[in-house]
C-alpha cells in the first residue's frame, strides 16, 4: 500500500519533472510484468508437437533431424548454428536448416516454404519448431563453431554486411547496433559488435512481439531490420542473412541465451 | 481448431495459483484492412474455471483483452494433484477446454 | 416474468455448465454485449448491476506506469471488500470502456490478472460490485509510448 | 572409454589438417564474396528496389571506416562534404520556416520507404527515433543530439532576421544533406535523397526554430 502511494505521488509530479531515466525505469517495470506468462509458451509447445508428429509427403517426423549435434539431437543444438553442415556444403542457421530437415526427410518443398510469408502455412511451423528447439538451449552460452574455414568466411561476410550503409535512408546495420547506451524511442539498442550486447541480442530471438502477438524467429527478426533499414527484402535463409547470423552469433560467443524472449 | 491453452496450476499453503495462456486473435474489431474494410471483432467472450469439475469462476471479456491472453486468479483450496479445468468460448461460437493438474 | 437480470444469472450458469462440458458450442452466449458496448466507465458498470461507483482503498489496481506497447498492457485487479461478486476491469478512453468482468465464487480469492490493449493513454479503473449492487473503484493512469522504429 | 577419447581427437586432427588450416581469402576476396552473396540474397519488393544495396561512394568508404573501427581520412573526408555541398539548394521561393505543427507530425511519423510503405505516401522524418525535440514527447531516442530549445539556445528570437541567418541556413542544409557538414554522419540526407519533400523541410524547420514552437520553450 505504502508503495502504491509512493508511485502515484511520484505519477502526480509535473510532466517536466518527469526525468527521462523515471521513464526508462517505468519500462524496465512494465517489461518485468510481462515475463510471467511469455506467450511464446504456446508457440514453444506447438514446436515440440510437430516434432514429433508424422507430416508432409512422406508422412515422417522430424526426429531424425540432424542440426548439427547428430540425428535427433535438439538439446544444446541452438547455441551452435549457425554451423557447417557437410551434407548440403552450406552454412545454415536453424531456420534454414529445418528446411533442409522438412525437405529431405518429410519431403516438404523447402523453396516453397521460403517463398511463403512469415506467419503462414509451413513457415508458421517453422517458427513454432525454431521457438521449441531455441528454448531446448534456454540459458545456454552461445559457443558458434568457427573451426570450419566456410563458417570463417561467413563472419567476414557479416561483418561487411553489418556495416553496410545503403537504401534510400544511408542506414545500415551499424547505424543503430554499433554503440553502447544508445536508443530508438525508449527501446534500447544492443551493440551487436560485442557482448554483452551481441549476447543479449542474438540469444533472445526467436521472441514473442507484443506489439503485433506475432512469434519472431531470427529470420523475421532480421527482415523486419532489414525492411527498416530501407533496404530490399532479403531472401528467407539466404547467405546474408546466415552471414550475419554467424557475425552476431560469434560476437556473442560465452552469451547466456534467453531465448524464446518476450519482446515489445 | 484452436491451438492448446498453456495452464500453470502451481499450489503453496492451502490454495494455488493459476496461470493461463489462450491462443487467440482477439480482433479488435477497431481495426481496417488493406481495403479500408473493418476487421470485424473476433475474441474470446466466455471463460470457465473448474476445480475437480465444479466450477469456481466464469468471467466475460471484451476484445480489448490482449492477443493470445493471460489470465492469472488463485483458487482457495486448491492442492497437489488436483485438476484444473479451463474452458473459453469466441463469439464465433469456437470453443476449447484443457485441463492440468495442481504441482 | 423473469427479470433481465435474472434471466443473465440462469443463463450463465447453464451456459458455463455446458462450456464445461464442451459438447454444444452453439450454445446461446451468456456474453453481456451491452456492457461490453457501453462507451463510459459509469454505463459499462450500470450494465453490470452496480450503481454509480465510489472510490476505495479496499481496491487496488496494479499495472505499470508507462506502457511500452498498447496492444499488451498488464493489470491487476484485487480487493479486501466482502460479498464481492463481481470485479471489472475498465479502460477510459478505449471505444468501448470495459475489458473484462470476473464472477467471484468463494472457491477463488478476489484477485485476478489480465493484460488489455489500450489506444492511448488513460485512466484505467478496478471496479468491485457487491451483491447489493454497490460498486468501488481504484483507479491508475497509464501512459502509452509509442516505440520502436514507427514505421 | 577409448573410443569415446579417440573420436574428437581424430575430428582435431582432421580439422587441423584441412579446414583449419585453411587461411582465410584475403579482403578483396571477401569483399568480392560478400557482393555476390548480396546479388543472390535480396529481391526486389515494393519500392525497396535493388538499386538500394548498391551503395554510392560516399557509404562505401564510410561503411570501410566504420569497419575498420577509425575515422574517414581527411582528404576523402573532406571530398565526401564538398561534393554533398553542392547537393544543397535553398528554398524556391526564400522561406526556410513552415508550420512547426506540422513539423511536429513529420519529427513523430517513422513510415516511408519501406517495402511496405505505399510509394506516393508521405514519408516521415523518424525525428524522435534519434532525437529527443520536444519536452512533452518523452519517447525519444538518443542517437543523435537533443534538439530540445534548438533555436532557443541558438539566440533565434526572429528567424528572419540578419543575425539568425547563418544558423537558419546551416540547419537547412544539414537536414537536406548533413553529410556537407560531417562526411560520416549516421543522419538520412533528407532533401538529397528524396525523403523529404521541401515544404516538409521546412515544417521541420519551424519545429527547430519557430520561437512560438514549443521546442523553444
Amino acid at each position: 500500500m505504502k508503495k502504491i502511494a509512493l508511485a502515484v505521488g511520484l505519477v502526480s509530479l509535473s510532466i517536466i519533472a518527469f526525468a527521462q531515466k523515471s521513464s526508462t525505469d517505468s519500462i524496465a517495470e512494465y517489461r518485468q510484468m510481462l515475463q510471467d506468462g511469455n506467450p511464446a509458451d504456446l508457440f514453444e509447445a506447438k514446436g515440440e508437437g510437430l516434432w514429433t508428429q508424422k507430416r508432409g509427403p512422406k508422412n515422417a517426423s522430424l526426429e531424425k533431424c540432424d542440426l548439427g549435434k547428430g540425428p535427433g539431437v535438439f538439446k544444446g543444438v541452438w547455441v551452435e548454428l549457425p554451423r557447417f553442415f557437410a551434407d548440403t556444403g552450406r552454412v545454415q542457421d536453424l531456420e534454414s536448416r529445418l528446411l533442409t530437415c522438412m525437405q529431405e526427410l518429410q519431403g516438404f518443398d523447402a523453396q516453397e516454404i521460403a517463398n511463403t510469408p512469415f506467419g503462414r502455412g509451413e513457415q508458421s511451423n517453422v517458427t513454432a519448431l525454431a521457438t521449441w528447439i531455441a528454448a531446448e538451449s534456454k540459458g545456454m552460452k552461445l559457443n558458434l563453431p568457427q573451426a570450419h574455414i566456410e563458417e570463417r568466411k561467413m563472419y567476414e561476410v557479416g561483418k561487411r554486411l553489418f556495416f553496410m550503409r545503403g537504401g534510400s535512408h544511408d542506414f545500415a546495420c551499424a547505424t543503430c547496433h554499433a554503440q553502447d547506451d544508445k536508443r530508438i524511442r525508449l527501446q534500447d539498442l544492443p551493440n551487436i559488435t560485442k557482448n554483452p550486447g551481441a549476447g543479449n541480442g542474438f540469444g533472445a530471438w526467436p521472441a514473442y512481439r507484443v506489439s503485433n502477438g506475432q512469434m519472431w524467429g531470427a529470420q523475421l527478426r532480421l527482415n523486419d531490420c532489414y525492411r527498416q533499414q530501407r533496404f530490399p527484402y532479403p531472401i528467407f535463409g539466404s547467405d546474408a542473412t546466415i552471414a550475419l547470423g554467424v557475425y552476431m552469433g560469434v560476437n556473442g560467443k560465452g552469451g547466456a541465451t534467453v531465448a524464446p524472449a518476450i519482446k515489445r | 481448431m484452436a491451438d492448446p491453452m498453456r495452464i500453470r496450476a502451481q499450489a503453496a499453503g492451502d490454495k494455488a495459483t493459476i496461470r493461463v495462456l489462450m491462443s487467440h486473435e482477439m480482433e479488435s474489431g477497431q481495426r481496417k484492412d488493406g481495403n479500408g474494410k473493418t476487421i470485424p471483432a473476433w475474441h474470446i467472450q466466455d471463460v470457465t474455471a473448474t476445480l475437480n469439475g465444479k466450477t469456481v469462476m466464469t468471467a466475460e471479456w471484451g476484445p480489448a483483452v490482449s492477443k493470445n491472453p493471460f489470465l492469472q486468479f488463485t483458487i482457495k483450496g486448491a492442492k497437489a494433484g488436483d485438476k484444473v479445468g479451463i474452458t473459453w468460448k469466441d463469439n464465433k461460437g469456437d470453443t476449447r477446454s484443457d485441463e492440468a493438474t495442481v504441482t | 416474468m423473469q427479470t433481465r437480470r435474472e434471466t443473465l444469472k440462469h443463463s450463465a450458469a447453464v451456459a458455463s455448465l455446458l462450456a464445461a462440458t464442451g459438447l454444444f458450442p452453439q450454445y446461446a452466449q451468456a456474453f453481456d454485449k451491452a456492457a461490453f458496448d457501453a462507451k463510459t466507465i459509469n454505463e459499462a458498470i450500470k450494465a453490470m448491476g452496480g450503481a454509480v461507483p465510489v472510490e476505495s482503498k479496499d481496491v487496488t489496481i496494479t499495472g505499470p506506469d508507462i506502457a511500452e506497447n498498447g496492444a499488451v498492457v498488464p493489470f491487476g485487479a484485487s480487493t479486501s471488500l466482502p460479498n464481492v461478486k463481481r470485479v471489472l476491469l475498465l479502460v477510459e478512453k478505449n471505444p468501448s470502456a470495459l475489458v473484462a468482468m470476473f464472477n467471484v465464487s468463494p472457491e477463488v480469492e478476489v484477485n485476478f490478472a489480465t493484460r488489455a490493449k489500450m489506444g492511448q493513454s488513460s485512466d484505467v479503473y478496478a471496479v468491485a460490485i457487491t451483491n447489493d449492487g454497490k460498486a468501488f473503484f481504484a483507479k491508475k493512469e497509464v501512459k502509452v509510448t509509442l516505440g520502436g522504429c514507427g514505421g | 572409454m577409448q573410443s569415446k577419447f579417440l573420436l574428437p581427437l581424430a575430428a582435431a586432427a582432421v580439422c587441423f589438417l584441412t579446414a583449419c588450416s585453411t587461411p582465410l581469402p584475403s579482403s578483396a576476396d571477401l569483399d568480392k564474396l560478400t557482393k555476390e552473396i548480396i546479388a543472390r540474397s535480396f529481391r526486389a519488393q515494393g519500392q525497396a528496389q535493388l538499386d538500394r544495396v548498391n551503395p554510392d561512394e560516399d557509404n562505401l568508404l564510410c561503411a570501410q571506416a566504420d569497419q575498420s573501427g577509425t575515422t574517414i581520412d581527411e582528404k576523402l573526408a573532406a571530398a565526401i562534404e564538398a561534393r554533398n555541398m553542392q547537393t544543397i539548394k535553398p528554398p524556391a521561393d526564400g522561406k526556410f520556416l513552415g508550420d512547426y505543427k506540422e513539423g511536429e507530425k513529420i519529427a513523430q511519423s517513422g513510415s516511408g520507404k519501406t517495402w511496405t510503405d505505399k510509394a506516393d505516401a508521405a514519408n516521415g522524418g523518424n525525428c524522435y527515433n534519434c532525437h529527443q525535440i520536444s519536452k512533452e514527447e518523452l519517447s525519444y531516442g538518443n542517437l543523435g543530439p537533443s534538439l530540445y530549445n534548438y533555436g532557443k539556445m541558438r539566440g533565434v528570437a526572429n528567424p528572419n532576421s540578419a543575425e539568425s541567418k547563418p544558423i537558419v541556413e546551416y540547419t537547412w542544409g544539414k537536414i537536406n544533406n548533413p553529410r556537407a557538414y560531417n562526411a560520416c554522419s549516421s543522419m538520412p540526407r533528407f532533401g538529397h535523397k528524396g525523403v523529404l519533400t521541401e515544404m516538409q523541410i521546412k515544417h521541420l524547420m519551424a519545429l527547430l526554430l519557430d520561437p512560438a514552437s514549443p521546442v523553444n520553450k
